[in-house]
């Protein structure tokens, strides 16, 4: 039997390895996709939590991530377009002018 | 089989967070972060949360990577990323030691905790109690619609800010010796 | 069918208190339709207009619900999930104080720039409904949904100056940065609720109260993650890189509305989390606010005094200013919470202020922002340079400014809760903060004009907003007691609420 | 009560009112009426003066004390002060003798200082003086005495510096004035230990506590050794004897009314006055005074032996004869103090009166060596100086011989050792003095060869004769007698230094005047002379023989010239015993670099710490800003690095 | 007038007359002066009338005023006047007019006036707040204007020195402000009343706070007033102030606002802290020891006239510090009849020194020699106010000084026999300085110098007038500060339960007395 704690750690290293990834890569759109694995990683705990716990507010809770993230996705691409269009293949540490 | 299922599906996850993490070329980042949502999509079946199951493969798999995909043939940027370089200096091993402590802390904070308060707990919706009674969809309806009823329609400002955003950014500035008119004409 | 559909309570919900909620994100949604149907023919200053209206129209409909409160008390609504409190009042008053003075700012700078103005206006109005529902959120889901309108709205706002790459590179910067955190604080909320069962926050703090839960690990890693989040969002270091880059990137019109609506939507999600739903356990995150109000409080003084952009000066000087506000946090007392709120809203007046006068000065292209651009402006406009200095002296926290009770009531409430020595720190860091605001000050008036300098159009929007402002701050400078009584009003205490669940 | 006594006011009112009159209308009045008007002010003090004195007189003997207070001046706390007189015996000799050589000395003034364009200002500040000085005799209580102290230390200031455009002179009035200062921070501490003590200021209170409730002779010799630093400041003793010398680079009339006759014996005055504190001192204590009178004297009568300048000479001689004052002091001969302090102040007024109409008839020229043969030329005033140096020398029955011969016996009652060396001092003064007057009066004139040899020294001695030198005259001199208003002070000081011996003869108690007069002021704390009559005679005839032996040393060096004068007058001597080179190379060697050090400490350490710590903050912030590298990925990585942070403080704080 | 009006007309008429200016047309710029003079001017005679109406007797506050202002943190408008600040109000009030005649701006006259106005209105509310919170407000506001005076009407150096003198005293009155409310709070918290800032309400309960939490909190005050005063070794940004503020400002500022400080230490540090003030006396006498010959000794050295008389100040500072930590009634009266002296005394220096600049556009003492035969009344009038400063007998410095240094041997005699060492300093800097420009023979450079101007004579009479008059008749100043002294003082001891060391009583006795007395030795001469 998969105990909660499995799954939590599981969350954990997805958590992790979304941070990690936001920081190591340097295109934008990866970056987004990282945060999209961290927020996953949440959903995955909210849900374990909502099990264990017997409620339905975790997998609620999740719902309302899912939105988030499907708005944050469009206004993040939104913003990666804009600037691709002034400076085309622009990866995050070219975006560096603003320093000190 | 509960088991088994979580092996094979924690294994997707990893290998396709791992995937988005390490592939060079962003389609192919694109295409693991799928991997990943299809074998989270598994796992929540395990935990019974049906609606988000579905939900998690045709809001995330259908739309984002989609939208995401499509952003990427949009502008072009599939070029291979070189992963071999880091520029800035001890970004990555401090990355890896912050991801390794952060993990190795969660854990942690997990292993040495119950869930849930020692009192008694409040819930919102028991979900065993009424399982048989009601769908998973139904639930979760259930409070959306009371006491989730507020942040449901805050959902609306959310989305109604990601359309006029998106609108904004995409608009085509006019150069500036045009600034005049094209503020005139909007 | 219907037995299951009677089990589905609908919970009691009180109008009155979402009232100036749905005025401003109604207003914001109006102004859309509006735009979109007739256009062009409307005149370049409707939408400014409108959203002047609308701000007034929630400080008006904020009046019923602050009496409503004094009248049945603290209470909550919708589930427990909505706090209908003096402390949200206070916020939401503050929000669309905020709002309306941005719009009068951001009138001429949309038009100077030739911006998009509408779409300027329905975000910034939807912005600020997001932070109003932040001030409210008695539940951890409908504060992050609060969070996230509030900051998608922002990301937006900071990026749409399309002309300058600054903006743009400002917004990327803020937006990924900004949805990492918010991972962290969600990550924060999931293990919360994980402790304890609840993402109500009155809920939680019953059970904070009856159970020890104090050393639950996974609570603990909870308000780790949220101070995470939230931190972020009130620029305390260590989470404040973001913050000098996108303040100088941004437009000034929204940076106004970032350094008074943003800091103060966050600060009250803060203190709600925080000091309502984890007050049982303040032992736990006191030390941590403390670490953070110092780092906050030294790095931003330390920085300010180094640069030579206007923008960035005060963009240190707000995380300066955050970890003074932090203090208050830290002391964790009734006092403390009344005191941030009155440094909030004295800080709001002179950021605002402060930053409507850059967007005066900056010129065309938003563009003059150095040190150097306010070269002699006393010698050019000399009522603008008076303001903008009772303004810089507020945050310098020189009597018979807003900005001095600001701090007194801080350090008080420090002072009170014993962290004396947080008190000392917060002092002198004001002292070495004082010196970058004479920096200021000494280009004003002791340095001699570019001989070239291009006289100063005042557009009158921000000319009222300032003169608003200027006026606040000195009318509460001399006299702060009707503020202080309201923030000393503004109880937090979810002790108090009845739950209608 | 006679209503004269309280008049006591008006004398120094007048001197005030001289000031005041002056300030207003001086430069309208213009020379000379300035000079009459402050001339007459000092005779009606004058007068005032001799009123109150009739007024003692007609008091019965122990009655002879009078204070009269006009007003509270310090009246704070336990501390109160009044602007009050204390006219008794003491006071009045002392304002006798100012108020009637000052008045001569003004009249003096009246010619000494004709043409000059600081007319009115001199006499502005004689007043000023004059009044100063009287406060300080007549005050009842310490402070106003130290007003009065202070006011004639300024005086003097604003004298030795009255033509300020030479540097030299403004460097001595403000040596005068700093040296003063280190007295006068004795007197102050006394004053305070003498309030602690006593809990009052005023003399007659003070007297009263130790009388009725005594004092410890610890604090009393506190008090006296104090004001005994004070003392030494004012009266010019060893080591602060160094100002008086360079003083006399103010106008003669000044030399002689302040560094001569008055100013100077304020020490004297001073102890005194304190007579009742000094009777309940250790032992030791007087024999302190004795001793620092006794050094000075004899130290600086070896050095006037060897001085060219005429003013210097009696400078120095005038340093000795008030260590024979101190010597008297400490004895225990309060009369014989005050009278040698009167006959003092007659004869040396007279001599410095002398050597000014000197100087004013050498058109300026202060050397002896260019003197000569002046007898001739300057009867009148040849005649009053030989007076005055058969005063000062001890010759009978001029005024010294009684004076200072009383000094004497009671210095060999004190001590053998004392009265030998003393006497040895009082025959060095026999012969310093009749050096002076044989060069000045006598032999063949020299200032017109003296000349050239002068400047082929000027190397040499360039500080002695820089003054002289540049203010050579014109090679070919035509010295001539001075007007009357400068020979009538003359005569008057001359004829009272021949007679004011009367004042206090030994011969019986009867005509022992001046020790009856000031009886009531000493409270019976007068030393008495372990000998009888027989002694004293023998006594006086050594001193006699003494004189008279100096006096011929004297003419034999310098008419016979058996000795060549180089033999004695040593350069040694000449510079002074280099006490002052000493000082100032102290003050401008070690003591200059010690100030500039601290200066430096202020602005490297002090304000250097202020600088230093907006650097730091300055520079953290510079290094602090490497951190906000503008790379999202840093910032993602600090937001990273917090977030574990906070996790790892929950870890320990959870106690996992 | 009613008597309770006086003092805020009093504080806020100098306001009124800034607003006055700020509305004055540009085109009518000729009576900018007359304005700010008639202002000054009527302020400086209602504190004259204050004086006069002044109960001399009374130890207490008079012509209290009080009002609640801010109830809910305890803050109340309330003035008042007593013996201790009644002089220093005078003073203000005296001085200001005459820096205002004294000098004309050279640019920007109407902003000068009014930040001179303003300035009057902060000292004169620090001297007479009773409320530990508007005392603060008033203490701190007074920066800004000083700062803008030094800063546009300075010298070369100015912006450093107007930041460097911002900086420095908001460093201290930062801490200030912590202890402040921590006595207020703990305060209320010991006495379980409401928390109240009123300066007797607390005064009264100076004795409910932990021996230690008071010593805490009274070091907090100390180091602000230590810095406003400045005592050694925090002193340094006087001499930058001092040097480049114009002359108005520097006369202001040594004339007045290093009071602020002084004064801070008895109203906040002696009356609320009794025993704290008591164990640091020995710190804070030493320190003002130090001050004294350190002040004297730096200021022989400088090169610059105006830094010369600013660390003069040091140097007297010093003594009144010294006065104040006597804690018996002749230090501290010394002490505060010290700084009337020292503001009168220095601050016409500072006009003189200002006057010289004006003439020779410098202040390089070696580039001036025999300005006495230039400007024989300059001189004059240059050798009375340094003969004050001194602490010459007749003339004001004294009396102060004396009474300072009797206090002080009182209660530490040894560090008072050092002090007094400070005289002997006094007189060689100032006397050398005096020397090097007044005396000798004034080359081509100097020769040509006018002497001082009707107007300039109109502003120093008064001045030499009142130092001369200080320094013949204390009385009227000393005895109104008396009662309010002694009631500090028993005060202090009831707190403390303890009796200050202090002198015997005068004796009784007279000549009268002692002719009795000493009757036997009469005859006991006879053989």
């Amino acid at each position: 039997m998969v105990t909660a704690t499995w799954y939590l750690i599981l969350a954990a290293g997805l958590f992790t390895i979304g941070a990690v990834g936001l920081l190591v890569r340097r295109n934008p759109l990866i970056m987004f996709m990282c945060v999209e694995l961290m927020l996953n990683a949440v959903n995955l705990t909210f849900i374990t939590f909502g099990r264990e716990l017997n409620d339905i507010g975790g997998q609620v809770s999740v719902f309302f991530v899912l939105v988030v993230a499907a708005a944050e996705v469009v206004v993040g691409l939104a913003i990666v377009v804009a600037i691709n269009r002034r400076r085309p293949q622009a990866t995050a540490d070219d975006l560096s002018a603003l320093r000190g | 089989m509960e088991t088994a299922v979580f092996i094979v599906c924690a294994a997707i996850v990893l290998a396709g967070a791992l995937g988005v993490v390490l592939a060079r070329n962003p389609v192919h980042a694109a295409l693991s972060l799928v991997g990943t949502l299809f074998g989270m999509a598994v796992l929540f079946l395990n935990l019974e949360a049906h609606f988000l199951a579905a939900v998690q493969i045709i809001v995330y798999a259908g739309a984002i990577v989609v939208l995401f995909l499509f952003v990427i043939m949009l502008l072009g940027v599939d070029r291979l990323e070189d992963l071999s370089v880091e520029p800035i200096t001890g970004q990555r091993t401090l990355a890896i030691l912050v991801g390794l402590g952060t993990f190795v802390l969660a854990v942690a904070f997990l292993l040495s905790s119950s869930i849930g308060p020692t009192g008694p707990k409040i819930l919102t919706l028991d979900i065993t109690e009424n399982f048989d009674q009601y769908s998973n969809l139904r639930q979760i309806a259930d409070v959306l619609f009371t006491d989730y009823v507020y942040a449901f329609e805050a959902t609306a400002a959310l989305l109604t800010i990601s359309v006029v955003g998106a609108v904004v950014m995409s608009r085509r500035m006019a150069r500036s010796d045009e600034a005049q008119e094209s503020a005139g004409d909007d | 069918m219907l037995p299951i559909l009677a089990q589905a309570e609908i919970p009691e919900i009180h109008w009155l208190p979402l009232i100036p909620h749905l005025v401003m994100a109604g207003a914001a949604v109006v102004l859309l339709t509006i735009v979109s149907l007739v256009g062009s023919r409307l005149p370049p200053w409707f939408a400014s207009a409108w959203t002047v209206a609308a701000g007034l129209g929630v400080l008006a409909t904020a009046i019923p619900v602050s009496i409503r409160v004094s009248q049945l008390g603290p209470h909550s609504t919708i589930a427990g999930s909505i706090g209908v409190d003096h402390f949200s009042v206070f916020i939401v008053i503050l929000l669309a104080g905020t709002v309306v003075l941005t719009a009068l700012i951001a009138d001429g700078f949309l038009q100077r720039e030739g911006l998009d103005g509408p779409a300027f206006y329905v975000l910034l109005m939807l912005s600020a409904a997001g932070g109003m529902t932040m001030a409210v959120a008695n539940n951890l889901i409908v504060l992050f949904l609060g969070l996230e309108i509030l900051s998608l709205a922002v990301y937006v706002l900071v990026a749409m100056h399309l002309r300058r790459a600054e903006s743009q590179e400002a917004g990327i910067k803020y937006f990924v940065l900004g949805a990492f955190a918010s991972a962290f604080l969600l990550y924060g909320i999931a293990l919360v609720y994980g402790a304890t069962g609840s993402l109500n926050l009155i809920d939680i703090e019953n059970i904070l109260r009856n159970d020890n839960l104090g050393d639950n690990g996974l609570l603990l890693a909870g308000m780790a993650m949220l101070l995470v989040g939230l931190g972020f969002k009130v620029a305390a270091v260590p989470f404040h890189a973001w913050t000098p880059d996108v303040y100088q990137g941004a437009p000034s019109p929204v940076v106004s509305y970032m350094a008074a609506g943003v800091k103060a939507a966050g600060f009250a999600a803060l203190l709600r989390v925080f000091f309502a739903g984890f007050g049982e356990v303040a032992d736990d995150w006191q030390p941590v606010v403390f670490g953070l109000a110092i780092a906050s409080l030294a790095v931003g003084s330390m920085l300010a005094i180094v640069q030579t952009d206007v923008k960035r000066i005060l963009a240190y000087s707000s995380i300066s200013h955050a970890g003074f506000i932090l203090v208050g946090v830290q002391a964790a007392t009734d006092d403390g919470v009344a005191s941030v709120l009155f440094y909030l809203a004295a800080y709001a007046a002179m950021a605002i202020g402060s930053f409507a006068v850059i967007t005066v000065v900056s010129g065309p292209g938003d563009e003059g922002t150095g040190i150097d651009s306010l070269r002699g402006l006393a010698a050019r406009r000399p009522l603008l340079a008076a303001a903008f200095t009772v303004l810089l002296l507020s945050q310098a926290g020189i009597p018979f400014t807003a900005g001095f009770w600001a701090k007194f009531e801080v350090i008080t409430a420090a002072v009170d809760a014993r962290s004396f020595w947080l008190a000392v720190i917060a002092m002198l860091a004001a002292v070495v903060a004082a010196f970058l605001y004479l920096r200021i000050v000494v280009a004003m008036f002791l340095d001699a004009p570019e001989p070239d300098a291009p006289r100063l159009r005042i557009p009158r929007g921000p000319a009222v907003a300032v003169a608003i402002v200027v006026l606040f701050t000195l009318a509460v400078g001399v006299y702060p007691e009707p503020i202080l009584d309201l923030a000393d009003d503004a109880l937090l205490s979810l002790r108090l609420h009845v739950p209608t669940h | 009560m006679s209503t004269l006594v309280d008049l006591v006011w008006l004398i120094p009112a007048f001197p005030l009112a001289g000031v005041l009159i002056l300030l207003a209308l001086g430069r309208r009045l213009g020379e000379p009426r300035a000079g009459w008007l402050a001339t007459a002010m000092m005779g009606g003090s004058f007068v005032a003066t001799l009123l109150v004195f009739i007024g003692l007189i007609g008091h019965e003997g122990d009655e002879r004390e009078t204070v009269v207070t006009l007003f509270e001046w310090v009246p704070a706390g336990k501390l109160a002060v009044d602007i009050g007189f204390l006219a008794d015996p003491l006071s009045i000799t002392m304002a006798l003798f100012v108020t009637g050589v000052g008045a001569l000395i003004h009249l003096y003034s009246i010619g000494y200082m004709h043409g000059d364009e600081g007319f009115s200002k001199f006499f502005i500040y004689l007043n000023l003086f004059a009044f100063s000085m009287l406060m300080l005799v007549l005050g009842d209580n310490l402070l106003l005495t130290f007003l009065g102290w202070e006011g004639v230390g300024a005086c003097s200031y604003l004298l030795i510096s009255f033509w300020f455009t030479d540097e030299a002179n403004a460097s001595a009035g403000k040596k005068a004035f700093v040296t003063n200062r280190v007295g006068d921070w004795g007197f102050l501490v006394a004053m305070f230990l003498a309030f602690l003590t006593f809990g009052s200021l005023q003399y007659g209170e003070i007297f009263f506590e130790v009388e009725s409730h005594g004092v410890a002779a610890g604090t009393a010799s506190a008090i006296v050794v104090l004001l005994l630093v004070g003392a030494a400041g004012k009266s010019a003793q060893f080591p602060l004897h160094i100002w008086l010398p360079d003083a006399m680079a103010g106008p003669t009339p000044v030399s002689a009314l302040i560094h001569a006759a008055t100013m100077v014996t304020a020490g004297v005055y001073l102890l005194t006055r304190m007579n009742p504190i000094i009777a309940e001192a250790h032992g030791w204590v007087p024999d302190l005074i004795m001793w620092v009178g006794l050094g000075t004297a004899l130290m600086a009568a070896t050095i006037a032996v060897a001085q060219n300048d005429i003013k210097k000479v009696l400078a120095y001689s005038t340093v000795s004869q008030l260590g024979f004052m101190f010597v008297a002091v400490g004895s225990g001969a309060y009369v014989a103090a005050i009278f040698h302090m009167v006959t003092h102040a007659f004869f040396k007024a007279l001599l410095f009166l002398g050597a000014g109409s000197v100087i004013h008839g050498m058109d300026g020229d202060q050397d002896i060596r260019r003197y000569g043969g002046l007898a001739r030329l300057l009867p009148i005033t040849s005649m009053t100086f030989v007076a005055g140096w058969l005063a000062i020398a001890g010759v009978p029955p001029f005024s010294g011989f009684w004076s200072k011969d009383e000094i004497l016996a009671y210095a060999y009652g004190e001590n053998k050792v004392l009265w030998v060396l003393l006497l040895a001092t009082a025959i060095l003064t026999a012969f310093y003095m009749t050096r002076l007057v044989l060069m000045t009066f006598f032999g063949p004139p020299r200032w017109a060869e003296a000349e050239a040899q002068v400047e082929a020294e000027a190397g040499e001695e360039a500080e002695d004769t820089a003054e002289a030198a540049s203010e050579a005259g014109p090679p070919h001199r035509h010295p001539h007698e001075s007007p009357w208003t400068m020979t009538v002070p003359l005569m008057a000081l001359a004829g009272l230094a021949i007679v004011a011996g009367v004042f206090n003869l030994p011969f019986t108690s009867d005509v022992h005047f001046l020790g009856n007069w000031l009886k009531p002021s000493l409270f019976g704390n007068s030393g008495h002379l372990p000998f009888g009559g027989g002694t004293q005679w023998i006594l006086a005839i050594v001193a006699i023989v003494g004189s008279l032996g100096g006096v011929s040393a004297g003419a034999v060096v310098y008419i016979r010239r058996r000795i060549d004068p180089a033999r004695i007058e040593h350069p040694f001597l000449a510079r002074a015993w280099r006490i002052d080179e000493t000082v100032s190379n102290f003050m401008g060697g070690p003591g200059r670099r010690a100030f500039e050090r601290t200066t430096q400490f202020d602005e490297q350490v002090v304000d250097g710490a202020v600088d230093a710590t907006g650097t730091l903050i300055r520079r953290a912030g510079t290094k602090l800003r490497v951190s906000q590298t503008g790379l999202v990925r840093s910032y993602a990585l600090g937001i990273a690095i917090g977030a574990v942070g906070l996790l790892a403080w929950f870890i320990y704080r959870a106690g996992l | 007038m009613d008597g309770s009006m006086v003092l805020p007309v009093i504080i806020f008429l100098p306001l009124v007359g800034a607003a006055a200016i700020a509305l004055i047309a540009p085109s009518r710029s000729m009576v900018l002066k007359p304005v700010a003079v008639a202002t000054s001017a009527a302020t400086g005679a209602l504190t004259l009338w204050l004086m006069a109406a002044f109960e001399a007797g009374d130890g207490g506050f008079q012509f209290t005023q009080f009002a609640e202002w801010i109830g809910s943190a305890g803050i109340s408008w309330h003035v008042g006047v007593d013996g201790i600040s009644l002089f220093l109000v005078v003073l203000t009030g005296f001085l200001f007019p005459i820096a205002i005649v004294a000098c004309d701006p050279p640019h920007d006259a109407k902003a000068y006036y009014i930040w001179m106005l303003v300035l009057e209105t902060g000292c004169l509310g620090v001297f007479l707040a009773l409320d530990l919170v508007l005392f603060f407000l008033f203490f701190e506001v007074v920066l800004i204007p000083m700062y803008f005076l030094i800063g546009k009407w300075g010298h070369e150096n100015r912006k450093y020195a107007a930041t460097k003198f911002f900086l420095f005293t908001m460093l201290g009155s930062a801490l200030m402000l912590v202890g402040m409310l921590a006595l207020a709070l703990l305060t209320a918290r010991e006495t379980g009343g409401a928390v109240t800032f009123n300066l007797v309400e607390l005064a009264n309960s100076a004795g409910e706070l932990p021996t230690i939490t008071a010593r805490w909190i009274f070091l907090s005050f100390a180091l602000a007033f230590a810095v406003k005063v400045p005592i050694f070794p925090v002193h340094t940004w006087l001499p930058d102030a001092h040097t480049e503020a114009p002359t108005a400002g520097s006369v202001i500022l040594a004339g007045v606002l290093l009071k602020l400080g002084t004064y801070g230490l008895v109203r906040f540090g002696l009356y609320l802290f009794p025993e704290a003030s008591r164990y640091f006396a020995p710190l804070l006498f030493t320190l003002g020891v130090i001050g004294i010959l350190y002040g004297a000794v730096v200021a022989t050295m400088q090169r610059d006239l105006k830094r010369l008389v600013a660390y003069s100040s040091v140097a007297h500072l010093g003594f009144i510090v010294l006065g104040i930590f006597s804690i018996n009634t002749e230090g501290i009266e010394g002490g505060l009849l010290q700084m009337v002296n020292h503001g009168l005394s220095t601050g016409a220096l500072f006009l003189l020194v200002g006057f010289i600049y004006e003439r020779r556009h410098t202040r390089q003492i070696s580039e001036m020699i025999g300005l006495q035969k230039a400007a024989p009344v300059l001189a004059a009038v240059f050798t009375v106010v340094m003969l004050s400063s001194v602490g010459l007998p007749g003339l004001n410095g004294f009396v102060g000084e004396f009474l300072i240094l009797a206090g002080a041997f009182v209660a530490h005699r040894w560090w008072a026999v050092v002090a007094a060492a400070g005289v002997i300093l006094a007189a060689l800097y100032l006397l050398w300085a005096y020397q090097r420009v007044f005396h000798g023979t004034p080359d081509d450079a100097n020769r040509s110098m006018p002497d001082l101007n009707w107007q300039e004579k109109l502003v120093m009479a008064p001045l030499v007038g009142l130092i001369v008059f200080l320094g013949v008749y204390p009385k009227p100043v000393i005895e109104r500060m008396e009662p309010a002294v002694n009631a500090l003082i028993e005060h202090m001891e009831e707190v403390e339960g303890i009796e200050s060391p202090t002198v015997g009583d005068r004796p009784e006795g007279s000549f009268e007395e002692l002719r009795e007395l000493k009757a036997h030795y009469g005859e006991e001469e006879g053989h």
